[in-house]
């Protein structure tokens, strides 16, 4: 069996079968909303009547998918390493912040605001998701845990930073909390006629510039996992630590790294809204819930950056759809449903042909090598001394 | 070769072994409640000791401690369940269902019911697909986010004072009790409470939060933990159960239908946190989106806390509840701050036991630790609002890191088990 | 309200009709039904629709709230103006989608200032409405002891507790108001934890306060409980919490409600928007009916002259009421 | 041969009636049929003996007649009667009882708890662990097994564990006993004991199917042998009528081979220098107890002992997987005590662990990055800044399976669908390749068959020849005895004796091992 069929009967028949699964116990779930299933689900392709909502929503759809994606790769780095970060919510929250604050009081020559701004959130991302990791490392404390009380303990430091050293001093004393607004340089641009080439209208707002960076990170986590030394390290400690250890790669110094990587890409998350649109971070506008959907997006995508690219892009398909379908009368809750369903329904239909494949490949290694043939045995004479 | 023993002696010694465990666990018990006493007196929060805040404690306690046993007893069968967060909500709707058309009893089966339908959800794609454990949590707290979000449009939307993110208020009323002349009538301990007497007057003001305003809801919810741990550890049936946790080809060589186990562990698991749902929805009288406020994944954080174990998982949950409850109750800051005290003097005698047991640096860090807080207590006038409110994680994150991490997980916990795969 | 997510009530006007408006709404998480925030805009909407004949189209957001601005951008498309965002978090969000459509009106109701021309703010005097309620639970503590519960510490929620203690001083500077934030901050999760506010208002009235007046969004729900169970009383929020109430055997706890004519600031904005187009932010306060305190249920009837006393003297600006 | 005769048993005493009766047995697993039309016929009172190589079936066969699996086609007769067995429930009603090949054990469980487990003594709802006990302590004096019920399965010698597996099968009142590779892991003081509880047990009129590589053990305490090959059985044996050769020849066609190391290569170059090694448990327990000795280039030191006596620590202290309490390991003069395990590996220590799947392998990823794990610093695969030569990898690998004869369809082939045999192979293989100075092998032949024990034989002789210094652990006395030049014996932790292989038998190795006697010869 060749990687590439491996690949197909692993990756992407699965996501078909599922989908169509999915689709069937969607149509179910609708009817019992008294909704119309077949206009339900072309709702769902409705991208509005004019090019140009046509072209904005387009626009709102690929720039969901930017963080479900960041967000879905963090989330795979630890548990490619059997790691459960489910921090990234945490992670990415107060790096947005550290980013925003930074990007509007430091003052930097042009081409350096954007790049080091990115640096900063990515940093702040991996500090904070390094504290669960030493914790695991040197106290044994379990990942889980300490990951969920830091998301909650997140929301206070925030409140804290925004209303004292991070605020903006300008605001009043009653304004709620926001940091300054991001200066000029750090802004990050965008593509003003992105889907042109589609025979699209402009967007009514340029397509988040930020897109490219996830792109980029995720073709070199993907090519890293796949081709360098510490990818295999990586993957080898997440699928047998024992043997991993014993072969050299210490877990400690793996848990350590996984979790730095995973957060700083945790911190990316944040930026394409504080860079790209907000320009600022603001308590009240400040998206959040992107690290939990990531864990749904990566677990969909199997922890491989190609699947967690289409997870997301899935993901935010049916985000946008979630208005089109009030407009036939389907409540958004359906989205959240549409979602579970897929996740459930496509883990259940990879494993059952995982299953088959495999038994494929025994197969394949007996027809390839029938039972032992006869073979006379290097033999030894006269045992020294080793007689029963 | 082994130690050939005289067959009887071990028995003993098993015995004198958990003699020993139950003994240090009461000692434990005891320096913690004197710890609190002192914290009460010297601070002068009455509030950390008050009937009301144990009572309120107990509330806030039972939904996180039932979730967490739900997840205890799924992976004791092997099951890892990150799903009880889903499976908690659905039992709080269904609660908050019932409850409303039918009262407390139906809200009680229906909360039962919605737990463990999550449950059967998550065996079926665990045990049956042999999905990843995760994998299917997380998709059933996806799924349940909807399901009951769309299950209140279609059903309490329409009725006047509900909505598509809450319930109309329970039905019928649910009936309460106070323990006669102790808590009430006489109330006995009341009188002592109010003196303010230190350790006498503590130990009142706890006895007396948990016999008063007592419904037979709480009393099932609190007795769901020895009847489990019984079930677990002194039947058969949880021989079996925990044996598929273990190791499930070893029970399948011994004829344990382990799937049949698992499945019945799952849907157990669920049901228990969709009690712990209950709770939650008989607490304030109706169902409202996001009750569950992450609730599931603390009771699994307590769980891991009490090594697998209802008694340890019990103290975990209550911590976090006592936590709880005294950042609400407090007027300010101070009482939470109070906690320091408490939390130094239970560091620094740990720090002594490790001295005593010879290990210098964890002995010195520890006492350190407790320094460190006494300073905080006697250098800071009050805590930000911030910490305040995240006192309850902050303490868990915190015991987490002190106490120390030989957990004892089951063995098999997690692995996608496959009938006849065994190696 | 019927369990259809969009009205398209149209009552042409009969006579020298003008151009039908056509309103578009942008709810706050929780959507139309929440029994409080949105309702009451529903409410208003409803009301433009009887009496001035406007089209309608309301839209919720998905369940985290991640895609407001879509939703205005969305309303925008389909030629809706003006378009309503209902709560304080369409701060950014309507701000941007309004630099891309500078044609169409934007409505922000609550919330921060805004800097874009055409987004206007309808925001509440929380604090003069706050202060009323106040008066009155000073006027009607028998124990001298008072109690306030906020969702957290945002700005809006602030107006609320700093109107209430400056009431309760007016009357009686002896008074003692707790003080209790569900959250901190500008977090959400305040706004939905009735186990807290239960808690909490428990733990008041057992130290002897006699009112307590909830602002917290959702968590009221769980302040009834604690006054049935202690036979104190509440003073609502947002809406005449007398009649709205999903619980009868609540009515007679609530003392007085702190409204905030969430329906009255979207029925003006709409009237003023169709006969004068261009809208200008406004701060809804007492003097146009855009807060006050409800009287449902008769509870401060006794007190009533002097309630109205002190709401003329802050309309006349005789008290000045502090946000702060 | 006496063995082409379908029944060739012992005419000079009675034959007892079958108690089972396996007829024309088959069970297929995808893409391999493990079990193809066999016969067998179990008898009262008697030891039946089954040999054959890895893959051969054994295994499954026995787990047919205990019911796990149920076959293609056959049928199974209990004392005459055809009878179909749904699961183990059914066989263990029949009487049958089975102690597998791989323990099956709950470590965090008692004794008592792993006993009882499936037919628990009750009384109402709750166990009744004191008759569970009492239970137990009647067989255990009965048979001489000495198990205490309230012991935790972690603490226990893997001897113990084997008599916890035999309890369990007499505490269900089995009178047929399948004990698949049951002495893999025992010495030879413990397997004598092992055969008289058996035939304590064939005087009682139980009988008892025994599974062993050992051929030699097999004559010794077998009444019938029958030799499967390839899925069928090939001919039924009686013992006093064949030798081990005559055996090993039916099983594979080929004669037995023996680990002979024919004459010296030790130079007097310190290769691997162990100096007062101490590790101690948090326990106080001394794991590790003031260890040394020297490996010389071209020498194999071999390490005797019970298991749990230390060995796997010992490995791990070479390795640098354990903190030390004291001591020193010095590589080729330099001392590496305080350097990483990828360091250490680097200055050229190869392993060959005793848990293949837990040590050594990536059951889930294809062969060729099984034959990178450990090796990422080894320029054949990796570039300087750690990129990985994919192409080269998998040819390597390729060179590898064909050099060691693993036999799979390729490179890409999951680890996890290789036989045991080949799994071990494809190890020794990636690690001799490795140009190492030390091997540090433990087990290197457990659980693999004749066949293939030749060939890895042959391969870490080749290599002492070669210059390389081995640390070569073993159950497998014999292995031990012709394989090394200098013998240690470990005991509780430390090294109580070191002898000469020339001149030592498997039995006074056995005595150190088990404490028995205790001096340090030369
Ligand atoms: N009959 C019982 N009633 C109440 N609690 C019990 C009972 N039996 C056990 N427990 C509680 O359940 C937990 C485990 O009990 P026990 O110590 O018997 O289990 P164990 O067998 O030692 O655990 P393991 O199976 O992990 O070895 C402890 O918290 C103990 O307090
Ligand atoms: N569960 C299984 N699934 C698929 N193939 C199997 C399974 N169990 C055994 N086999 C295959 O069946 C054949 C017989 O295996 P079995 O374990 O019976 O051999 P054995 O004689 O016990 O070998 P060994 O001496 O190594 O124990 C082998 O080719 C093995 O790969
Ligand atoms: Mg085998
Ligand atoms: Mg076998």
């Amino acid at each position: 069996m060749t990687r590439f069929r491996r690949v197909a009967v692993t990756g992407f028949l699965p996501a078909v079968l599922a989908l169509l699964v999915a689709v069937v116990l969607l149509g179910i779930v609708l009817r019992i909303l008294g909704a119309d299933p077949l206009t339900s689900l072309v709702a769902l392709f409705d991208f509005g009547e004019t090019p140009r909502a046509q072209a904005n929503q387009m626009r709102s759809w690929v720039n969901g998918s930017v963080p479900l994606f960041l967000s879905g790769l963090a989330v795979s780095i630890g548990f490619r390493m059997g790691l459960f970060n489910i921090g990234v919510e945490g992670q990415y929250r107060i790096a947005g912040l550290v980013a925003a604050w930074f990007a509007a009081t430091v003052a930097l020559p042009a081409f350096l605001a954007i790049p080091v701004t990115i640096v900063v959130g990515m940093a702040t991302g991996a500090l904070y998701a390094l504290i669960p990791a030493v914790l695991k490392v040197s106290r044994g404390v379990n990942e889980v845990i300490t990951t969920i009380m830091l998301n909650s303990i997140v929301g206070g430091l925030i409140a804290y930073l925004l209303r004292g050293p991070f605020r903006d001093p300008a605001l009043g004393d009653s304004a709620s909390g926001r940091t300054a607004g991001v200066r000029e340089e750090a802004w990050f641009p965008g593509f003003d006629n992105p889907f042109g080439w589609l025979g699209m209208d402009t967007p009514s707002r340029p397509l988040g510039g930020f897109l490219i960076v996830a792109v980029l990170v995720g073709v070199i986590v993907a090519v890293g996992l796949s081709r360098t030394r510490f990818g295999f390290n990586l993957r080898a400690s997440g699928s047998n630590p024992e043997a991993a250890a014993t072969s050299g790669v210490g877990a400690s110094r793996m848990i350590v790294q996984a979790m730095l990587i995973s957060g700083a890409i945790a911190g990316l998350v944040g930026l394409p809204q504080v860079l790209g649109d907000d320009h600022g971070y603001g308590a009240e506008s400040f998206a959040l819930g992107f690290g939990f959907s990531g864990i749904a997006v990566a677990l969909l995508g199997r922890n491989h950056p190609l699947g967690i690219g289409l997870a997301a892009i899935l993901f935010a398909f049916l985000n946008r759809s979630g208005p089109s379908l009030q407009n036939v009368n389907v409540p958004p809750s359906v989205v959240l449903i549409a979602q579970g369903v897929i996740v459930l329904s496509v883990v259940i239909v990879n494993e059952v042909l995982r299953r088959r494949l495999l038994r494929m490949e025994d197969r394949k290694a007996a027809a390839d090598h029938p039972a032992p043939p006869q073979q006379g045995a290097p033999s030894g004479t006269a045992p020294a001394g080793a007689s029963a | 070769m082994s130690a050939r023993t005289a067959p009887s002696a071990p028995a003993a010694t098993h015995a004198a072994a958990l003699r020993s465990r139950r003994n240090r666990l009461l000692l434990l018990v005891g320096v913690g409640f004197v710890a609190l006493s002192v914290t009460r007196v010297v601070s002068g929060e009455g509030v950390l000791t008050a009937s009301g805040t144990i009572n309120a404690m107990v509330w806030l306690t039972l939904p996180v401690a039932l979730a967490g046993l739900g997840g205890l007893v799924c992976e004791r069968a092997g099951v890892v369940n990150i799903g009880l967060e889903g499976m908690m909500m659905l039992g709080v709707w269904g609660a908050g269902f019932a409850g409303w058309r039918w009262g407390p009893v139906a809200a009680l089966i229906a909360a039962l019911i919605g737990g463990a339908l999550g449950g059967l959800l998550h065996a079926l794609a665990t045990v049956t697909f042999g999905v990843d454990h995760i994998v299917s949590g997380v998709a059933i707290n996806l799924l349940a986010a909807g399901a009951v979000r769309f299950l209140s449009e279609i059903t309490f939307l329409p009725a006047t004072g509900g909505g598509p993110t809450q319930s109309p208020p329970l039905s019928g009323s649910i009936p309460t009790f106070d323990i006669p002349v102790l808590a009430s009538g006489p109330d006995l301990l009341g009188k002592v409470e109010s003196t303010g007497l230190p350790v006498v007057g503590d130990l009142a003001g706890i006895l007396r939060g948990l016999l008063v305003g007592i419904t037979p809801f709480e009393l099932l919810g609190v007795a769901m933990f020895p009847l489990t741990a019984y079930l677990l550890w002194r039947t058969a049936l949880g021989l079996r159960l925990r044996s598929a946790g273990e190791n499930p080809w070893a029970a399948e060589s011994l004829g344990v239908d382990v799937v049949r186990m698992k499945y019945l562990a799952v849907v157990w698991g669920g049901a228990l946190a969709g009690l712990g749902g209950l709770f939650l929805v008989m607490f304030t009288g109706s169902y409202r989106e996001g009750m569950t406020n992450g609730r599931g994944y603390i009771g699994l954080a307590a769980m891991i806390f009490g090594n697998w174990r209802p008694g340890g998982l019990a103290a975990g949950a209550s911590l976090f509840g006592y936590a709880d409850a005294v950042r609400l109750r407090s007027q300010n800051s101070l009482a939470v701050l109070a906690l320091f005290i408490f939390a130094a003097i239970i560091v620094i005698v740990l720090g002594i036991l490790w001295l005593r047991r010879g290990r210098r640096l964890p002995g010195a860090i520890f006492i350190g630790i407790g320094v460190a807080f006494l300073l905080g207590y006697i250098g800071l006038d009050s805590l930000p609002n911030e910490v305040t409110t995240l006192t309850p994680y902050i303490v868990t994150l915190v015991v987490l890191t002190v106490s120390s991490q030989n957990l004892r997980m089951p063995k098999a916990d997690g692995l996608v088990y496959r009938k006849g795969e065994g190696h | 309200s019927g369990s259809s997510t969009t009205t398209t009530t149209t009552t042409a006007p009969a006579a020298g009709g003008a151009t039908t408006v056509k309103v578009g709404m942008a709810f706050d998480t929780g959507g139309r039904g929440d029994g409080t925030f949105n309702d009451l805009a529903v409410k208003g909407l409803e009301r433009a629709a009887k009496e001035l004949g406007v089209t309608a189209k309301e839209l919720s957001p998905n369940a985290d709230g991640t895609n407001r601005a879509d939703l205005l951008r969305q309303l925008a498309d389909s030629a809706y103006n003006p378009i309503i965002g209902v709560g304080y978090a369409y701060g950014d969000p309507m701000d941007q989608v309004a630099k891309e459509y500078p044609k169409v009106q934007f409505v922000r109701i609550d919330g921060g200032p805004s800097t874009v021309a055409n987004v206007a703010v309808m925001d509440f005097a929380e604090q003069e409405g706050s202060f009323l309620v106040g008066v009155a639970a000073a006027l009607k503590s028998k124990t001298k002891k008072v109690g306030f519960i906020g969702g957290n510490e945002s700005m809006v929620i602030n107006k609320f507790g700093a109107g209430f203690v400056q009431g309760v001083k007016a009357v009686d500077p002896a008074i003692v108001v707790a003080d209790k934030r569900l959250a901190s901050g500008d977090e959400g999760k305040g706004f939905g934890d009735t186990q807290g506010a239960k808690v909490a208002a428990a733990g008041m009235y057992q130290d002897g306060a006699d009112i307590v007046f909830t602002a917290a969004g959702g968590s009221f729900a769980g302040s009834f409980p604690a006054a049935k169970d202690a036979g104190k009383l509440v003073i609502g929020v947002d809406s005449d919490q007398y009649n709205t109430v999903s619980d009868a055997t609540w009515k007679p706890l609530v003392l007085t409600s702190m409204v905030k004519r969430v329906d009255n600031a979207v029925f003006q904005s709409i009237q003023s928007f169709r006969s004068g187009g261009a809208l200008k932010s406004h701060s809804f306060n007492l003097k146009d009916d855009g807060v006050g305190y409800s009287q449902s249920g008769g509870f401060v009837d006794d007190i009533k002259t002097q309630l109205e006393d002190y709401k003329s003297k802050i309309v006349s600006g005789a008290i000045k009421v502090n946000e702060k | 041969m006496p063995s082409e005769a379908r029944e060739s048993l012992p005419l000079n005493e009675p034959l007892q009636a079958p108690v089972i009766e396996l007829r024309g047995i088959t069970k297929r697993f995808p893409g391999v049929v493990a079990n193809r039309d066999i016969d067998l016929v179990i008898r009262a009172g008697e030891v039946h003996a089954l040999v054959g190589e890895n893959g051969a079936g054994k295994s499954t066969l026995m787990k047919v007649l205990y019911g796990m699996y149920r076959p293609e086609e056959g049928e199974i007769l209990v004392n005459g009667t055809p009878t179909t067995f749904r699961g183990p429930n059914d066989s263990i009603a029949a009487g049958v009882g089975m102690v597998h090949q791989h323990f099956m054990l709950a470590d965090n469980f008692t004794v008592l708890e792993n006993i009882i487990l499936g037919s628990e003594p009750r009384s109402g709802g709750r166990i009744d662990l004191e008759a569970g006990r009492a239970r137990i302590d009647d067989i255990s004096r009965d048979y001489g097994l000495g198990l205490d019920p309230d012991a935790v399965v972690e603490d226990l010698t893997v001897a113990d564990r084997q008599r916890i597996e035999i309890a369990k099968v007499l505490f269900r009142g089995a009178r047929v006993l399948i004990l698949d590779e049951p002495t893999a892991v025992l010495v030879p003081q413990e397997v004598d004991e092992l055969f008289e509880h058996l035939r304590e047990m064939t005087a009682e009129g139980l009988a008892i199917v025994f599974i062993s590589h050992k051929l030699d053990e097999v004559l010794k305490v077998a009444d019938v042998i029958t030799v499967i090959r390839r899925g069928t059985t090939v001919s039924t044996v009686d013992p006093r009528s064949v030798t081990a050769r005559q055996l090993a020849e039916l099983m594979v066609g080929s004669e037995l081979p023996k680990p002979d190391t024919r004459d010296s290569t030790v130079t007097d170059k310190v290769q691997l220098s162990v100096a007062g090694v101490s590790l101690v448990a948090p326990s106080g327990k001394k794991i590790l107890d003031d260890i040394s000795f020297d490996v010389h280039q071209g020498e194999v030191a071999g390490f005797a002992g019970v298991e749990g006596n230390g060995q796997s620590e010992l490995v791990g202290a070479l390795l640098g997987l354990v903190k030390l309490n004291a001591g020193r390991v010095i590589v080729d003069g330099r001392d590496v005590s305080d350097e990483s395990t990828i360091a250490r590996r680097n200055l050229g220590i190869a392993v060959v662990p005793e848990d293949r799947h837990r040590q050594a392998l990536l059951l889930t990823s294809p062969l060729w990055e099984n034959r990178i794990l450990g090796h990422t610093h080894d320029p054949r695969l990796f570039t300087s800044w750690g990129w990985l030569k994919k192409r080269a990898a998998v040819s390597d690998t390729a060179r590898i399976m064909s050099g060691y004869d693993v036999r799979a369809p390729g490179p890409d082939t999951l680890a996890g669908s290789l036989s045991g045999g080949n799994q071990q192979k494809l190890i020794l293989g990636r690690e001799l390749e490795s140009e190492a100075s030390i091997l540090i092998a433990a087990h290197p032949t457990r659980g693999v068959d004749v066949g293939a024990q030749a060939a890895i034989w042959e391969r870490i002789r080749a290599a002492r020849a070669g210059g390389l210094a081995t640390v070569l652990i073993s159950a497998d006395l014999e292995e031990l005895i012709g394989l090394s030049d200098t013998l240690y014996v470990i005991y509780r932790g430390a090294l109580v004796a070191k002898l000469d292989p020339a001149s030592v038998t498997p039995q006074i190795l056995g005595t150190y091992m088990t404490g028995a006697a205790t001096e340090v010869s030369a």
